[in-house]
């Protein structure tokens, strides 16, 4: 592999564990949210990083990557308005306290 | 751009179309011509639905092969479509309550577009559109879970909903960029197809197909990406309860069995047979060891779906064509069973507001069709003959084990010893309508008529479908038709 | 022969149990006694036509220069095992089976006449009847079959009927324990029975007594010296077959039935438990004879049973109280006596004598005399019990001068048994010590003591019963002779009793069917025998004729001896800690404590894991987003890491 | 299709179901008479087919089976609906045929939900009727489970006792065997013709196939025995019948005791020795090692219970597990009496649990320590009782003797130590047998009257005794006549006997 790609695939790595990491440490839905996204980005760099160093033929990593982006944001919409409902109804976006339903 | 081939997509642009209708009537109409948007949605659906089984699918790979519509996607379009005409049925009084009527529209189109999202699924022959199509159909069910705006529970079952469909499609996207490290540079199925597996069994190739499996597997609710199921389906209004169950997971199914079987078909022995073994033993088995204990009914049958995910998936491990049919026919008994089952919870719910399985007790004594139609869903989930979920069972289970192979026989056994935990909790409901001496808490009430349709539809189904081999027999001869993509495996 | 009479003389009794049985309940008790005489008087007539016409038509079928034969009248396939072990329902004629058949019906059709005045009173009367027919047609199916499985079949048959007859009384619980040791019993050693038919007919590969008995060497060649513990494996199968006469017999130690079926009526008594059923071991020894001659040591076996227990049968009748125990015990020893006469007619030349089938001819002939005596005393001691209400000598004595008639039939009875010339029972036990002493001189001697004690316990009722003192209960109850209906049979039989004995027995029943002549042999065996006899009958007379106190004495003065002897040496408590103890106690108990705990419980704990591990898992739905997602990552990581490692 | 005799073995439950559908829930006399009418017309079509057969039998047809059938349902999986009988199912027909009848009448007074019984109750016949006339692996397995499981509402719904409990037991342990049973024929099909073969469930045709390789047909042996020997109540897979029957309703108990227990007995010989002939012999011995437990533990076990229906739970697995044995001694006479048994023991269970069940609402007790002396308070009762007792310690005359003895002549022809010595056990099970059968009738019927409330119960009503007499009837016929009926199968071992001997 080559070495120059490794600069670019192991932050994208670093930010895939920070995304993980946040998301289950964050005790705030937009905290959380952020962290999704930080995952989601991880996911398209890696398409742009192999798409150029690979594939340069080709662009299909890139257009994927394009769409990605998209669908990522049509995510945080809908997951915005879902924490202004929970806000609403309970008074803070603190996920500890959304477990009503378990077991 | 040869704008004719969106003919080949009848099945889309039928749902299309029926969606702009319902937009724009719900849009422009009035107060009082509201009043008719719920028939309106359901008779124009059931004659898509019609159109659907009856026109031949084209048969074709347009938009240079990233869309296919052979006869097994339209197939378990039919399917599909045939479940959400059922829950539109017994979604009926549900959009025209008080607190729901004022939005019904949103609720016709929010589902028609999910399902426009998982017919791209399936048909899908590239994972761009893959992707796109498990976004739209995923992302606008948070938007229904969260329907019942003044319930709690909705918004929980939502943000929870929202939260991991997120994470998973991050990890999905993950498992499909390195998928794409090893592809050739394309993501067409058949082309990585070509290229995977040629050289050694590297470990990313395994995260990959773990987290491609895992990205896929959280729409199955499979073990262990299974988590969010129980509380969704508890928070979610029924309705949605009922087509989330069914119709979200039987396309991801057959996407899942595609993609598996086309794309990753090379790996199979190598790497995902095994990454399957375990999870589909560890789906049946949680699922149902979870199940036992449930007394709500919807977080009841969120357990009982997932195991029965397990089951669905039984028939990938095949990896052929009689795997796939049985598969979809599988998904058409669930179906039918799951919504029957479904539709008495959804009414009695909504006519009494009991969702224990205590509330169920001595039902015979005040509903007994209710209960009738109950116990035979019950059977049929349990795999219980004459109903159509025996056939199912077994079908998938004897194509599960065509290949012969020792492992496959075990993992058939570990599922039949499972279908013993799952019939000893369906039978407890039956137990609580039938045997419970106590007088009935739910009291006589009359179903409304569209839910009895829905009702007597999946009887019929339960009751018929197995004896009568023509669900099957279709499922197998649209998937002998386009077997193109199961060259790996000479069938 | 016409076949139609053999087939009448079986259709008749069993037709009249299912008249009786099914319409019994509508029937008059009148006509139900009648029907019941009448069908079995019919089949007495029958029974004795073919008898006497097998004896003395000289029919070439029948007898072939002086040589009795044995003749299917027919046999005809019930239930085919296989290709070659078929199982017949025939009617065999032979000099022992026409002899069965006079037996069988003279007594049933006397009990039943007894019977109508008897069970007068009874409630079940018709019952009683349908019982009595089902016996009868069991028994004459028994002697006359063909096969050894028919034999079988019937066997089972009769041990039915005696357990419905002896729990007649149903609502007495003695009766109903009687009626279930008794079946219970008999079943055990019918095991043995199915057991060594199972051996046999595995190698002869034919259940037909004329085939066997006809060719005996043949069928111990057919066994090809196979052997088993020892012992060879036809000595096994000959030994276990007998051990099925011995419960039937009630031979030690399978006699414990015998004592407690007196519970049931006492002409049943009479029919079954003296003179017809309990002679089948007899009569089953007698049949396969010349087979057990090829293997010695079973017939060896057969002496040592019989001899035991003639005398331990003896010894426990002198010391019982009621009547029919005492009459039961008797029965016991008297076919015991008949076991070591067959035992000692052993097929060798004895220092160049062929003694061959002396003691089988008389073992044969004392069954006859018996069965008419001892039913006479039985139906005698039904008469006392009528008149007194007890079962209990105690409860009689000096009874003589009430009932003359029961009074001098029973003295007749007693003087047969205890073989007192020329009662019948002289004759027939003078053959067989004859016989017993051509043997070895031990059998003799030991039996003639036998004999001793039987005229000693025999009298010893006679005198407590008909002398002693008179009880003080008949001032207020006056006893009297038995109606006609019972008096009737009483006289017949001692009639018979009285002069059977003088029946050149030899002429009709023979082990080969050549006929012989008896001649007694007055001075090696008779006289002996004669003066043994009176010595009993001397010391019962001494010690029980008028009250006094030497019994008391002699009582008194081994008292274990006496209170062992009166508990029958304790045989029914061995066999109570057995059953009860052991069998139910400990191997019952514990297997069904096993199925339950073990099992079952096995069973259950597939449930209750199932449950436990549902409540363990249940913290993985802990209803955080953040746990979830936790669980799907490294459910996905560690799913790709074993499948690794599983590669590599 | 419908021309096809056995068919309507299947189609008269059905249309009974559907009759049963149009009567109101509270007219009882409609629900009698659809009952009524559908069982005789099945009684006389099950007589019919007999004598049908054996004119043809005797006419000279020897195929294997008569009046097959086959009618193409799953095609995809080459699953028929394929029916034919031989001698054996013709007369497992037949005992059905009597039990449905008797039972209906068993059940005249069933309450509450009359109607849901019966329809329950005719899924269970249909089940029972489908799975004899079957000669589809596949179609064997659904009626067999179709079957099974009305018997969980049966005796959940109308049961006494823990019923809820013993239900569930009972269904779960019967799902468990045939889920065994499943993967066994599941290996079957995949194996039942040579490599590129048409593969086939039907029977016939695997065994002319005779291709599956021996170390899968250890397997495939094991798996299916133990299915049918589930059902067939095979140590240590027999608890849930003394539960399940105890608990069960009368006719519940009378239909799963005389003829569903004989699934497991037919199956295990029509399938798992039939179609796997080598297995067989190599694998007999576990299981002879097994069954024979069975009928030594079941004995014994039933002689210290001291409820009626434990008794004769017990007592079935002793019975069912000579049919077993009888069966794993593969020679024709023990195979013979196999089937004797499975008939024997089916009719007189059926009397059995008839007559308990009649007591029982009579007495409102089970217990045999509370009560005594009913012979005298309801003779006809009484009566039946000793008679089904009385076939079932073998008396000669009545079924149950006939069957025994085939068994133990026809197990003895082995010749080995090994099979001796479990003959030999098996054989003292008679006296074992008697031993209980004695005490319960001791106890139950005769001696003193227990309960002074007894004394004013009555005896048998009409539908009672018609119950009761037509199985009487059945057991002293095979009694009295066994040899037509060693006629009417002897020939159907022919073709498993060649197997078995074509291995040897």
């Amino acid at each position: 592999m080559d070495l120059s790609m490794l600069w670019y695939l192991v932050p994208s790595v670093i930010m895939l564990v920070c995304g993980i990491y946040g998301f289950i440490t964050r005790k705030n839905l937009i905290a959380i949210l952020i962290s999704l996204e930080l995952m989601l980005n991880s996911a398209d760099l890696n398409f742009v990083v192999f798409n150029r160093y690979l594939f340069p033929g080709s662009m299909d990593g890139m257009v994927f990557t394009l769409f990605a982006i998209a669908i990522a944001a049509a995510e945080t919409a809908i997951a915005i308005a879902i924490i202004i409902n929970i806000y609403r109804s309970i008074g803070n976006t603190d996920i500890t306290e959304i477990n009503k339903l378990k077991y | 751009m040869d704008y004719s081939q969106f003919g080949s997509m009848i099945p889309e642009l039928i749902v299309l179309g029926i969606f702009m209708l319902v937009f724009l009537f719900d849009t422009f109409s009035n107060e009082k011509g509201k009043r008719i948007l719920t028939p309106l949605t359901t008779i124009l659906f059931a004659l898509g639905t019609i159109a659907i089984w009856i026109v031949p699918a084209s048969c074709e790979e347009v938009f240079g092969g990233m869309y296919i519509n052979d006869n097994a996607t339209n197939a378990i379009k039919a399917i599909l479509n045939v479940g959400v005409f059922i829950v539109f049925l017994q979604s009926s009084k549900w959009v025209n309550s008080d607190e729901v009527a004022i939005r019904k529209g949103e609720f016709y189109e929010l589902i028609l577009v999910t399902l426009f999202g998982m017919y791209l699924m399936v048909s899908a022959r590239h994972f761009l559109l893959f992707i796109i199509g498990l976004e739209s159909a995923s992302l606008p069910l948070a938007a229904l879970v969260a329907f019942n705006k003044r319930h709690y529970e909705s918004h929980e079952a939502a943000i929870k909903y929202i939260m991991t469909a997120v994470f998973s499609s991050a990890i999905l996207l993950v498992g499909l960029s390195f998928v794409y490290a090893f592809s050739g540079g394309s993501l067409y199925f058949s082309d990585i197809a070509l290229y995977i597996g040629q050289g050694e069994m590297s470990g990313l190739l395994l995260i990959a197909l773990a987290f491609v499996i895992a990205g896929i597997g959280f729409k199955l609710s499979l073990v262990p990406f299974h988590l969010w199921t129980a509380d969704v389906y508890e928070g979610a209004p029924t309705a949605i309860t009922s087509y989330l169950s069914v119709i979200s997971k039987g396309s991801a199914a057959f996407a899942f069995f595609v993609i598996f079987v086309q794309c990753f078909g090379a790996v199979y022995s190598d790497a995902w047979e095994w990454m399957m073994y375990a999870v589909i033993i560890a789906t049946i088995t949680v699922g149902n060891l979870f199940a036992i204990r449930q007394k709500n009914m919807k977080r009841f049958m969120a357990f009982s779906s997932v195991s029965q995910a397990g089951y669905i998936m039984l028939g990938a491990m095949a990896v052929n064509g009689l795997g796939l049919a049985s598969m979809m026919f599988y998904i058409f008994v669930y179906v039918v069973s799951n919504l029957g089952a479904f539709a008495v919870i959804n009414t009695i719910e909504e006519n009494t507001g009991k969702l224990s399985m205590d509330d169920y007790n001595g039902l015979h004594k005040s509903n007994p069709w209710l209960s009738f139609a109950m116990t035979l869903a019950m059977f049929s989930l349990a795999g219980i003959p004459p109903f159509a979920g025996f056939f199912s069972k077994i079908l998938i289970f004897t194509s599960v084990t065509s290949s012969n192979s020792w492992a496959l026989y075990m993992l058939v056994l570990i599922a039949l010893i499972n279908t013993i935990i799952s019939l000893y909790y369906y039978l407890l409901v039956v137990k609580a309508m039938w045997i419970s001496p106590e007088e009935p808490k739910i009291g006589t009430f009359e179903t409304e008529r569209c839910q009895k349709v829905g009702l007597w539809l999946c009887v019929a189904g339960i009751v018929f479908f197995g004896l009568v081999p023509y669900i099957y027999q279709y499922c197998y001869d649209a998937v002998q038709s386009s077997l193109g993509f199961l060259t790996f495996f000479n069938l | 022969m016409d076949i139609t009479l053999p087939i009448l003389i079986l259709a008749i009794p069993i037709t009249m149990f299912l008249v009786l049985g099914i319409g019994g309940v509508k029937m008059s008790r009148k006509l139900a006694g009648i029907l019941g005489i009448c069908g079995l008087g019919t089949t007495a007539v029958l029974a004795y036509i073919v008898a006497l016409t097998y004896y003395f038509s000289g029919d070439a079928n029948f007898i072939i220069d002086g040589v009795r034969q044995q003749y299917q009248v027919f046999d005809v396939t019930w239930l085919a095992f296989t290709q070659r072990l078929v199982v017949n329902i025939g009617f065999l004629l032979d000099p022992i089976s026409a002899l069965m058949l006079i037996v069988i019906t003279t007594i049933s059709f006397m009990v039943h006449l007894y019977s109508w005045g008897y069970m007068e009173h009874e409630p079940g009367f018709q019952r009683y009847y349908a019982f009595l027919s089902l016996f009868t047609f069991s028994m004459l199916g028994l002697v006359v079959a063909t096969n050894i499985f028919q034999m079988y079949i019937f066997w089972e048959l009769v041990g039915v009927s005696s357990y419905l007859l002896i729990g007649f009384f149903y609502k007495l619980p003695s009766a109903v324990s009687a009626s279930k040791k008794a079946f219970i019993v008999t079943r055990f050693a019918d095991l043995g029975f199915l057991i060594g038919i199972l051996i046999l007919s595995y190698y002869t590969e034919t259940f037909n007594f004329v085939a066997m008995t006809n060719n005996p060497a043949a069928v111990l060649q057919e066994f090809g010296g196979a052997t088993f513990m020892g012992a060879s494996l036809l000595t096994w199968a000959m030994v276990l077959i007998f051990t099925g006469g011995m419960g039937k017999s009630a031979m030690l130690p399978l006699h414990i039935w015998l004592p407690d079926a007196m519970e049931g009526p006492t002409p049943v008594s009479a029919l079954i438990h003296a003179a017809t059923m309990v002679v089948a071991g007899v009569y089953l020894v007698a049949r396969m004879f010349p087979v057990y001659c090829v293997v010695d040591a079973s017939l060896t076996f057969v002496c040592y049973v019989g001899a035991a227990t003639a005398f331990y049968a003896a010894v426990v009748a002198c010391a019982q109280i009621d009547i029919k125990r005492v009459l039961a015990f008797s029965t016991i020893s008297q076919i015991a006596f008949m076991m070591v006469s067959l035992g000692c007619a052993y097929d060798l030349p004895i220092e160049g004598v062929h003694y061959s089938g002396l003691g089988y001819m008389a073992g044969m002939f004392h069954l006859f005399t018996h069965a008419m005596f001892k039913a006479l005393l039985f139906l005698g001691a039904g008469a006392l019990i009528h008149a007194v209400h007890s079962n209990n000598y105690t409860a009689m004595g000096g009874l003589r001068k009430y009932m003359p008639i029961t009074h001098w039939t029973f003295l007749i009875g007693c003087l047969a048994i205890a073989g007192i010339w020329p009662f019948a029972g002289f004759f027939s036990k003078d053959e067989m010590l004859a016989a017993m002493f051509n043997r070895h001189w031990f059998w003799g001697a030991w039996m003639m003591m036998v004999a001793g004690l039987t005229a000693f316990y025999m009298f010893r009722l006679y005198f407590l019963v008909f002398w002693w003192e008179e009880n003080p209960h008949y001032k207020e109850h006056k006893p009297h002779d038995a109606p006609w209906q019972m008096s009737l049979p009483l006289i017949i039989l001692a009639a018979v009793s009285f002069c059977c004995g003088w029946i050149d027995f030899g002429q009709f029943v023979t082990w080969n069917g050549v006929p012989y002549h008896i001649h007694i042999e007055w001075v090696k065996v008779a006289i002996p025998s004669l003066i043994v006899a009176i010595c009993g009958i001397a010391l019962a007379t001494r010690m029980y004729m008028k009250k006094n106190d030497l019994p008391t004495k002699v009582k008194n003065f081994w008292p274990t001896l006496w209170e062992a002897a009166h508990r029958r040496f304790y045989w029914d408590e061995i066999y109570m800690f057995i059953t009860h103890k052991i069998i139910f106690g400990i191997i019952c108990k514990s297997i069904a404590w096993f199925d339950r705990h073990v099992i079952d419980a096995t069973m259950d704990a597939f449930a209750t894991i199932t449950q436990k591990a549902s409540y363990a898992i249940r913290g993985m739905q802990s209803g955080s987003i953040q746990a979830y997602v936790l669980w799907y990552f490294f459910g996905a990581i560690i799913l790709a890491a074993i499948t690794w490692l599983c590669l590599i | 299709m419908f021309g096809n005799i056995l068919i309507w073995f299947v189609v008269i439950p059905v249309i009974m179901m559907a009759g049963l559908g149009l009567c109101r829930n509270s007219s009882m006399n409609a629900i009698r008479s659809v009952m009524v009418v559908c069982s005789t017309v099945l009684l006389g079509l099950s007589i019919w087919l007999c004598c049908d057969f054996l004119s043809l039998r005797a006419a000279g047809v020897d195929d294997e089976m008569l009046f097959t059938g086959s009618w193409m349902w799953y095609a995809p999986l080459n699953i028929h609906l394929a029916v034919g009988v031989d001698g054996i199912s013709v007369l497992m027909l037949m005992l059905s045929s009597v039990i449905v009848f008797a039972g209906t009448f068993a059940s005249w007074k069933i309450s509450p939900l009359p109607k849901n019984f019966f329809l329950w109750f005719a899924l269970l016949s249909t089940g029972v009727f489908g799975f004899f006339i079957s000669i589809d692996i596949f179609t064997m397995f659904m009626f067999y489970e179709v079957a099974l499981i009305p018997m969980y509402l049966l005796i959940g719904v109308w049961g006494t006792g823990r019923k809820e409990y013993s239900a569930m037991k009972l269904t779960l342990m019967l799902m468990g065997g045939s889920a065994f049973l499943m993967l066994g024929l599941l290996g079957i099909y995949w194996h039942s013709a040579p490599e590129g073969g048409q593969l086939t469930w039907n029977i016939l045709e695997i065994s002319h196939n005779a291709s599956i390789d021996p170390d899968w047909q250890k397997m495939l042996f094991c798996f299916t025995f133990v299915g049918f020997g589930v059902l067939g109540a095979m140590f240590p897979f027999h608890t849930w019948s003394p539960d399940g029957h105890a608990c069960a309703p009368t006719a519940v108990s009378m239909l799963h005791a005389g003829v569903l227990m004989k699934l497991g007995g037919y199956g295990c010989f029509r399938i798992a020795i039939f179609l796997l002939p080598q297995a067989a012999n190599e694998l007999a011995w576990i299981f002879i090692i097994l069954t024979g437990i069975s009928i030594v533990y079941g004995a014994f076990s039933a002689c210290v219970q001291t409820d009626l229906k434990y008794i004769n739970a017990y007592s079935s697995v002793s019975h069912c597990g000579m049919v077993l044995f009888a069966i794993l001694m593969l020679n024709t006479t023990a195979m013979t009496g196999a089937i004797l048994q499975m008939l024997s023991h089916g009719l007189m269970t059926a009397l059995f649990f008839a007559l308990i069940g009649m007591i029982y609402g009579r007495t409102h007790t089970r217990d045999i320590r509370q009560m005594g002396g009913l012979m005298r308070i309801m003779p006809y009762l009484g009566v039946c009782y000793m008679i089904a007792g009385f076939a079932s310690l073998g008396l000669p005359g009545l079924s149950g003797f006939v069957a025994e003895m085939t068994i133990f002549f026809g197990s003895f022809q082995d010749a080995d130590t090994f099979h001796r010595i479990f003959v030999i056990a098996a054989t003292c099970s008679i006296v074992i047998t008697a031993v209980y059968i004695l005490r319960v009738v001791g106890k139950l019927l005769l001696g003193p009257v227990q309960d002074k409330h007894h004394l004013e119960l009555t005896d048998a009503t009409w539908f009672e005794r018609l119950a009761t007499v037509t199985l009487i009837v059945c057991i002293a016929g095979i009694g009295c006549f066994p040899n037509w009926i060693n006629e009417t199968i002897q020939f159907s071992f022919k073709p498993i006997i060649a197997a078995i001997q074509g291995v040897i």
